[in-house]
């Protein structure tokens, strides 16, 4: 691991934590122009966050340590996910630590103890929100990994960044595989990070919630973090879309600090362009019924093997 | 002179014989039991694993002892194989025996020292049958563990439920013995010699090996539970007193798979691809059925016992893979994937056993069984609930626990799976990949449940509240336990590197030194391909979490207010209004409608006091096994009517035979 | 010499007295004495026999090898731990009014007799005298199994006494058309009964007449081992006589019986070069045990389920010495052995649990472990080793048989391997909860002696895991005998 | 068979006889004829016994003879009707199967006997030896009187028979057993009929009858 690697490994880092809220912002204001409505401010989120943190924290009763340190280890674990998807250059030392499915792994991590702490209070609401997160991710987590496997059958690797080197720097190829891959991943990640038609974000209805349902106990610095990792979690799966299917910019490990700063406008551009994608799906999808979501879900993991069993068939 | 390994073995099975033959001194000693013979138990199992430990990687050693047949005295032979299983009986053993120190109390089932002699006898067969060099001492052996197994089964055999689930398990082990019996007449390939070392030299005609292997898998898929042998195992593991559920599922399960892989690459040499197809695609309905069962279950030790299955599966699938590969001659990806599925049947003796003994003090503390009854426990017993979410991680495959690395290493091998001369092989790798993964998540999804209903939320009976927590030697059992787990999940390239003279016993090449070049990272092939490093995975993220924290208490005021849960305008709120199991289950019941038997009972809206109930049960026991039983009914009742009753018919057979023989003779 | 006339005179003796002394309370420790010093005798006889070689004496009237000095052994052995379990036994029957003064005199003389008898069968070198003491076996016995007079145990009794007589009968058919045929070479006087010489001149007797005569032998013999479809009337006797006369039918007579037919087939094998004699005994033996098998899990009297797993055993060792060869025959004297130990030893225990519950029925009887630790578990285990669980030695035998079958006839493994399973799942599934679970018993005014069970099931286990070389060199010796 | 000495014919004639006497128990019914039938099977089979005795010069033979006097003409007879009389059992309902067609089995069990004695004939070097296919179709058929009869004292009388049956056997395919075991024969005829004796008087005592239905409760 060079210096300039361990440099852009922490460039990267400062960047997907700075850019997240404003990535969701993007999301929001999007929408709102989509949808006519008076869009709010694309810093919100920043506000929102530091509101929080300057608020008194309200505990529930019967709280046990899970509780508390939850918001901790999910911040976490979305910042080494964060970590490992290359999203501006492919020399990140910590990505040979940890590859594709160490990331689906981190994931795992942040949604286990999200759902055991939901639980932790005891009631209705929290262990409902645990239980259909777990629905939603029993089948999610999977689709994923399915994805990510395509990607690493083409590319003959499961990290990440030889993967992107392999789609981004060598010789440009049609992958019909990646097509499904690529329709799975979009479905995947609308179910992860809560987004219509899966989950509603802006919901206020507790019936309706997941991912709101889970954190109703939640205040001050635990919310904020728990904001920030959802934020982070969205950026890194555009991270990850925009790593196996559009990988043209990310410097490689050889192209030097210079490719990585000018990997970074290019980023922003494709996030902008993502996160309108995103706020058009929303748009034009309604909610669907939760036991719906296994149908829509399923639809996903099963695309995502039908893309393997293609790039099998076609030998990639 | 110095004893060799193979001896003090020997000396470490005599000695557990020993200390299960003093328990029938004083049967009904409880102090002497607990405080004698269970920690001396633990010490010589202690013993056993630091002797397998140094044994592996060395030469296989072998003796004779004069016991046994005429003609077939007892060969008794340690090679790296059975030195591994060795060590993963011992260290589990060893934590297990400490726990039964603290756990048996006196109660109106078996006396306690006949327990323990029962428990010395399991231990010392299990051990002999790794060492069994020979049929009729590994069928001695194997029938012997089945025995003291099933009395400790039916320890508490007042209870029906008891008596009934020891005789599936002890007709079910039966008939798998027998298949095992069959399996060795095949493979002496009529030279008449029933040891190890002439079947190996023996080679079998092709129709006849796969006679052979096949046998084998019902025999031990039988003692292993995969589908559709498995009846037995949800019904005996809850069964058992907790220490014995965690040895049934950490330790002789395992037993099977030695057996399966002694059979399968050591005994027979030559296998066909399409044993491993069949392994695989049992192995992986096997485990994706136990994992959705678990998922129904509202009794946490079925729960657990299902998820044995599910492990079971996976187990099985890995070892249909490693058949695949060797029998193309893909050594390398051979040796990956056997790496992965000892690794994982390590790692499953440790977590699943830490988890049953959990199990066993919650039973304790609360005399309550069902999940439905649980709940909030953290709060009450703080030991066992922080130890046991270790095992609840490790067992969901997070990194950097254990249960993540063997995963890993088996997601390797499928994914590197090179074209395979058969398409359909080819075909099939990405959808056993699928159901893996689909397995694996379904875990986390049972473990939540699991974890969440047993320990957090609010207690649902009142009487939690005065649950106690385990004691000291349960506390330590524990403790080593999920240090075991910490510690396999931190440190792969030494574990790998331990397990690999195994490959290059079985396998012929070894896999260790492309596996675990540096000592931080792991690269099955190479280091661009694929590459984890768990110490890495583990000090980022513990650094970054208690990063944050820092930072976050420097920045932050810290004013901390406690108050009720919010209650959605919705005055009473009681601890049942909790996601009870079933409910949490629900889902999984609902997308996998068809794997299940379903009974439900809806509460109607003019019900006074309404209930919901629903029975989940198993299709394979109405359709395999009762048409079996029917059919055996009918024909013993046919047969019935030779005996019936008057003499001259009685007199009619003996003249009609001897006319026969008679007129048979001319 | 000596050591013969004590094996035959004691019991004679000791029938003959009991008989006369009529029914004291010490009538019983005399049965067990005059037991003890036969089994003293049979041992000094055995010793001899390891000693120096077959024994022939009184004009070759009596001839002693390795093949029946085992069993005779065993005889006297379980003569004797039977006596002993029956002291107590008969007590209680006593006590709750089954049996008076003047049947217990009876019992006790007919044991006796009946021990001469077998002893006779085991020791005799004619072929005639053979099946005297065949016949008057039967006689002794048939008083025995109607000891309680009731209805049950009468009409099995008669069906005992017509069934064996008849095919007892067909044996001495088949004795005389063997002297018919060893007549022209040996002459009348020539001792044309006695097996020795008739081993000798096996060779060149007439085939055609042995194969006849075998037949009848075999139906006649094999109606007393209980081979299928001979066997009817063996449940009714096993399960209506008193407990100790069960045990020694299954454990001793059976035996006998078998020997017997043992003893002609060697004959006959000598005149025939067909396989004729062996398939016929394998044929039957398999036979035995699938029926056998089929039908335990029918049963609802434990004691006649044990009578039909020992008929299931019988047809096993059956088919070992049809196969014959070293293995099979060495196996087949195990199986007798072992089989004989365990069965006895398991019918000491169902008696006296048959006597705490007072009903035979297996549903009635329930939680034995807990009123009577040292019942149930001998009960549990002595099921267990029958159905073959190692390390016990009827595995060892079935091992062996199993594996002599894998290599000869690989086509009966599999049945006989099923047979065992069904077996094992019907016997078992009704003993368990006879053993485990809430109790239904009542104490037994007087205190049963388990001794004898824990010896038997403690050489059985030894048998199992290790076969002392005296005893084995000893089998090896008479399974080539048996060749 | 002319030419034949004429105490080959004579126990010809005898076997004959035996046979017959067979058949008529087989068709006979009444309890008392039968044990009359029983002994002059009895009477026969000394005769032919002794018969064989004077013509081999075989005086052992004789002494078998007067055995058979003393126990099946005298003894057995005598114990039997003091039963019947003491149990006042007159008669014997219809057997199983009705009379002719226990004959024509009969008939063919005999011809069946007779097929399977001819090889064995050829080789025996005795006089008598013919008499020995007559020898199995009386135990035969006695065999099937057991079995066709439905009370207790018939099928006895039937069991007696077939000893019968095997005597003559012994004496005229081989000259008699051994004296030893032809008294152990003996010694266990006669107790086998004291030990039915005292069953009887049980059974009675039982079942009020000796009627074999009552014996047909224990099954399977």
């Amino acid at each position: 691991m060079t210096a300039a690697g361990f440099a852009s490994q922490l460039l990267q880092l400062a960047i997907a934590l700075a850019l997240a809220p404003l990535l969701v912002g993007w999301v929001n204001q999007c929408r709102a122009w989509l949808q006519n409505k008076g869009a709010p401010s694309l810093l919100l989120p920043y506000r929102t966050i530091r509101k929080l943190f300057a608020k008194d924290a309200v505990v529930a009763e019967g709280a046990s340590p899970i509780f508390r340190t939850m918001p901790y280890i999910v911040f976490g674990a979305m910042c080494c996910a964060a970590a490992i998807v290359p999203s501006l250059a492919t020399d990140l030392p910590f990505a040979r630590a940890a590859d594709a499915i160490a990331l689906v792994g981190l994931f795992a991590l942040a949604r286990i103890f999200m759902a055991l702490a939901a639980m932790d209070i005891g009631t209705a609401f929290g262990s409902l929100g645990a239980r259909r997160e777990m629905f939603v991710g029993f089948l999610a987590e999977p689709a994923l990994l399915m994805v990510l496997f395509t990607a690493s059958l083409i590319s003959g690797s499961t990290s990440l960044t030889t993967i992107v080197d392999t789609l981004a720097h060598r010789e440009l190829a049609i992958y019909p595989s990646l097509a499904f891959a690529g329709v799975a991943f979009t479905m995947v990640s609308l179910a992860e990070n809560a987004r219509i038609p899966v989950d509603n974000p802006a919901t206020h209805l507790e019936l309706t919630m997941i991912h709101e349902a889970m954190i109703l106990e939640y205040s001050a610095r635990h919310l904020a973090l728990i904001e920030w990792a959802a934020a982070l979690k969205l950026f890194n799966y555009s991270c990850i879309g925009l790593a196996l299917f559009f990988p043209i910019g990310i410097a490689a490990a050889d192209d030097g600090w210079q490719a990585t700063l000018g990997a970074a406008p290019l980023l922003v551009f494709k996030l902008a362009i993502g996160g309108a994608l995103l706020a058009l799906i929303e748009t034009l999808s309604a909610k669907m019924r939760i036991f719906r979501a296994p149908e829509f879900l399923g639809t996903a993991f099963l695309l995502a093997v039908l893309g393997l069993l293609v790039n099998q068939l076609l030998g990639s | 002179m110095i004893p060799t390994p193979l001896q003090l073995v020997i000396a470490a099975i005599a000695a557990w014989l020993a200390i299960g033959a003093l328990g029938l001194l004083r049967p009904r000693d409880l102090r002497f039991v607990s405080r004698l013979l269970f920690p001396a138990g633990a010490a010589v199992a202690l013993g056993l694993a630091a002797i397998a430990a140094y044994a592996v990687g060395r030469l296989p050693q072998s003796s004779v002892l004069p016991l046994g047949l005429p003609d077939l005295p007892f060969h008794l032979r340690i090679d790296s194989l059975s030195a591994f299983f060795l060590v993963l009986l011992g260290a589990t053993s060893t934590a297990i025996s400490l726990f039964s120190s603290g756990y048996f109390r006196s109660s109106e089932g078996t006396a306690p020292g006949l327990v323990a002699m029962q428990y010395h006898v399991f231990l010392a067969a299990m051990a002999l049958v790794l060492i069994a060099d020979d049929a009729y001492v590994f069928m001695v052996a194997w029938e012997a563990m089945a025995l003291a197994s099933y009395f400790l089964v039916t320890t508490e055999h007042r209870l029906p439920e008891i008596r009934r689930a020891g005789l599936l398990y002890l007709v079910i082990a039966h008939v798998g013995a027998i298949a095992i019996l069959l399996a060795f007449g095949v493979l002496q390939g009529g030279s008449g010699d029933y040891t190890f070392g002439s079947m190996r030299s023996v080679i079998l005609p092709g129709a006849w090996s796969s006679i052979a292997f096949f046998l084998a898998l019902t025999g031990f898929g039988a003692k292993a539970g995969i589908l559709p042998l498995h009846v037995w195992l949800p019904e005996a593991h809850p069964a058992a007193p907790s220490p014995v559920s965690a040895l049934m599922s950490g330790a002789m399960l395992k037993m099977a798979i030695y057996g399966l892989l002694r059979v399968a690459f050591d005994l027979l040499n030559g296998q066909l691809w399409w044993w491993g197809v069949i392994a695989l695609t049992l192995g992986l309905v096997t485990a994706l059925f136990g994992i959705v069962f678990a998922a129904a279950q509202s009794d946490m030790k079925r729960l657990l016992a299902y998820s044995s299955i599910e492990n079971i599966g996976i187990i099985v699938a890995g070892i249909g893979l490693v058949i695949l590969f060797k029998s193309y001659g893909k050594a390398l990806l051979a040796g990956i994937t056997l790496t992965a599925v000892l690794y994982h049947a390590l790692n499953h003796a440790f977590y699943k056993s830490l988890l049953f003994l959990a199990t066993g003090s919650v039973l304790h503390a609360t005399k309550e069984r069902s999940l439905g009854k649980l709940g909030g426990l953290i709060h009450r017993m703080p030991w066992v609930a922080w130890l046991a979410l270790v095992g609840t991680l490790a067992i969901a495959g997070i990194p950097p626990l254990n249960g993540f690395v063997s995963e890993w290493l088996l997601l390797q091998a499928f994914l590197f799976t090179p074209s395979l001369p058969q398409t359909f092989v080819n075909m099939l790798v990405p959808i056993a990949a699928a159901a893996l993964v689909l397995t694996a998540a379904l875990t986390a999804y049972v473990m939540v449940k699991f974890y969440g209903v047993v320990f957090l939320g609010r207690p649902r009976e009142s009487n939690l509240a005065y649950a106690k927590d385990a004691g000291r030697y349960e506390r330590v059992a524990l403790g080593l336990l999920a240090v075991g787990c910490v510690l396999l999940g931190a440190l792969p390239v030494n574990v790998i590197a331990f397990i690999d003279p195994i490959n290059v016993m079985l396998i012929g090449s070894s896999a260790a030194p492309r596996m675990a070049g540096s000592w931080l990272f792991l690269a099955p092939i190479d280091a661009d391909r694929s590459s984890y490093s768990a110490p890495i995975v583990l000090v980022v993220i513990v650094g970054v979490v208690l990063l944050t924290m820092t930072i976050v208490h420097r920045l932050y005021h810290g004013r901390v207010r406690i108050a009720p849960p919010w209650d959605c305008g919705f005055p009473l709120q009681t601890p049942r209004m909790q996601d009870t199991a079933e409910g949490f289950g629900q889902p999984i019941r609902q997308v996998f409608e068809p794997f299940f038997r379903m009974q439900r009972e809806l509460p109607t809206p003019f019900d006074s006091a309404p209930r919901y109930s629903v029975r989940v049960d198993d299709h394979w026991w109405y359709w395999i096994y009762v048409p079996i039983i029917r059919g055996a009914e009918r024909i013993a009742r046919a047969a019935g009517r030779i005996q019936q009753g008057r003499i001259s018919v009685y007199l009619t057979y003996s003249f009609c035979t001897l006319l026969a023989l008679l007129f048979f003779v001319r | 010499m000596i050591e013969i006339l004590a094996v035959l005179g004691t019991p004679l003796a000791g029938a003959a007295l009991l008989a006369l002394l009529g029914e004291r309370d010490f009538a019983a420790t005399i049965n067990v004495g005059v037991s003890f010093v036969t089994m003293l005798a049979a041992a000094a006889l055995t010793v001899r026999v390891l000693v120096d070689g077959p024994l022939l004496v009184l004009d070759r009237q009596f001839f002693v090898d390795s093949f029946n000095v085992s069993l005779t052994a065993l005889t006297a052995f379980v003569g004797f731990t039977t006596a002993l379990f029956s002291r107590p036994y008969m007590r209680i029957e006593q006590a709750h009014g089954r049996l008076t003064a003047a049947r217990l005199r009876l019992y006790h003389a007919m044991y006796q007799l009946f021990n001469f008898t077998m002893l006779l069968a085991l020791t005799t070198n004619n072929m005639g005298i053979l099946w005297v003491a065949m016949e008057a076996a039967t006689l002794a016995t048939v008083l025995l199994v109607s000891l309680y007079r009731t209805p049950a145990s009468l009409e099995a009794a008669w069906k005992y006494f017509i069934l064996c007589g008849v095919g007892i009968a067909q044996a001495l058919f088949g004795t005389i058309l063997l002297y018919f045929a060893a007549e022209k070479l040996l002459g009348a006087e020539g001792g044309a009964l006695l097996w020795t010489s008739l081993n000798d001149v096996k060779g060149q007797l007439e085939p055609t007449v042995l194969s006849i005569a075998f037949v009848f032998l075999l139906v006649g013999y094999g109606t007393k081992v209980g081979l299928a479809p001979l066997h009817n009337w063996l449940p009714d006797a096993h399960a209506e006589g008193p407990t100790p006369v069960s045990a020694v039918l299954s454990g001793l007579l059976l035996n006998v019986a078998l020997y017997a037919v043992v003893r002609c087939k060697v004959l006959v094998e000598g005149s025939l070069d067909s396989a004729f004699a062996r398939e016929l005994m394998m044929g039957f033996g398999l036979l035995s045990v699938v029926i056998a098998a089929l039908l335990l899990s029918r049963q609802k009297d434990v004691k006649r389920l044990f009578a039909y797993s020992s008929i299931e055993h019988m047809g096993i060792a059956t088919f070992a010495f049809g196969m014959g060869g070293p293995i099979a025959n060495f196996a087949g004297l195990l199986h007798m052995t072992v089989h004989s130990l365990t069965k006895s030893a398991i019918f000491f225990t169902v008696g006296h649990a048959a006597q705490k519950a007072g009903t035979q029925l297996t549903d009635e009887i329930r939680g034995l472990v807990t009123t009577n630790p040292p019942l149930g578990w001998g009960l549990v285990l002595g099921t267990l080793a029958i159905l073959g669980m190692p390390p016990f030695g009827v595995f060892a035998s079935e091992f062996l048989i199993l594996i002599t079958a894998m290599a000869v006839q690989p086509w009966a493994t599999p049945v006989l391997l099923a047979a065992l399973g069904l077996a094992f799942a019907s016997v078992f599934s009704k003993i368990q909860p006879m053993v485990f679970g809430e109790t239904t018993a009542k104490r037994l005014p007087v205190r049963p002696t388990m001794v004898p069970v824990f010896v038997h099931l403690a050489l059985v286990l030894m048998l199992g895991l290790w076969i002392p070389p005296f005893l084995a060199e000893w089998y090896r010796q008479a399974a080539r005998l048996i060749g | 068979m002319t030419g034949a000495p004429l105490y080959a014919q004579l126990i010809n004639l005898l076997a004959a006889i035996l046979l017959l006497l067979a058949f008529a128990m087989l068709a006979q019914r009444r309890v008392l004829s039968l044990v009359n039938l029983f002994a002059a099977q009895g009477v026969a089979l000394a005769l032919s016994t002794a018969i064989v005795a004077f013509a081999t010069h075989q005086p052992h033979l004789y002494g078998s003879a007067l055995l058979t006097v003393v126990l099946k003409v005298a003894l057995l007879p005598w114990l039997l009707h003091r039963l019947i009389r003491r149990l006042d059992v007159k008669w014997d309902v219809e057997g199983l199967i009705n009379v002719p067609t226990t004959m024509l089995i009969g008939i063919v069990l005999v011809v069946f006997a007779f097929n399977l004695a001819s090889p064995i004939s050829q080789l025996a070097s005795t006089v008598t030896r013919s008499t020995l296919g007559i020898a199995i179709a009386s135990v035969m058929l006695s065999f099937l009187m057991m079995i066709t009869r439905r009370k207790a004292i018939p099928q006895v009388i039937g069991f007696l028979a077939m000893e019968n049956g095997l005597f003559f056997a012994a004496t005229s395919a081989t000259y008699g057993m051994p004296m030893v075991v032809e008294l152990g024969i003996a010694l266990d005829i006669l107790v086998a009929m004291l030990i039915l004796g005292v069953f009887f008087f049980q059974i009675r005592e039982q079942f009020d009858s000796l009627d074999l239905k009552h014996l047909e409760r224990l099954k399977e």
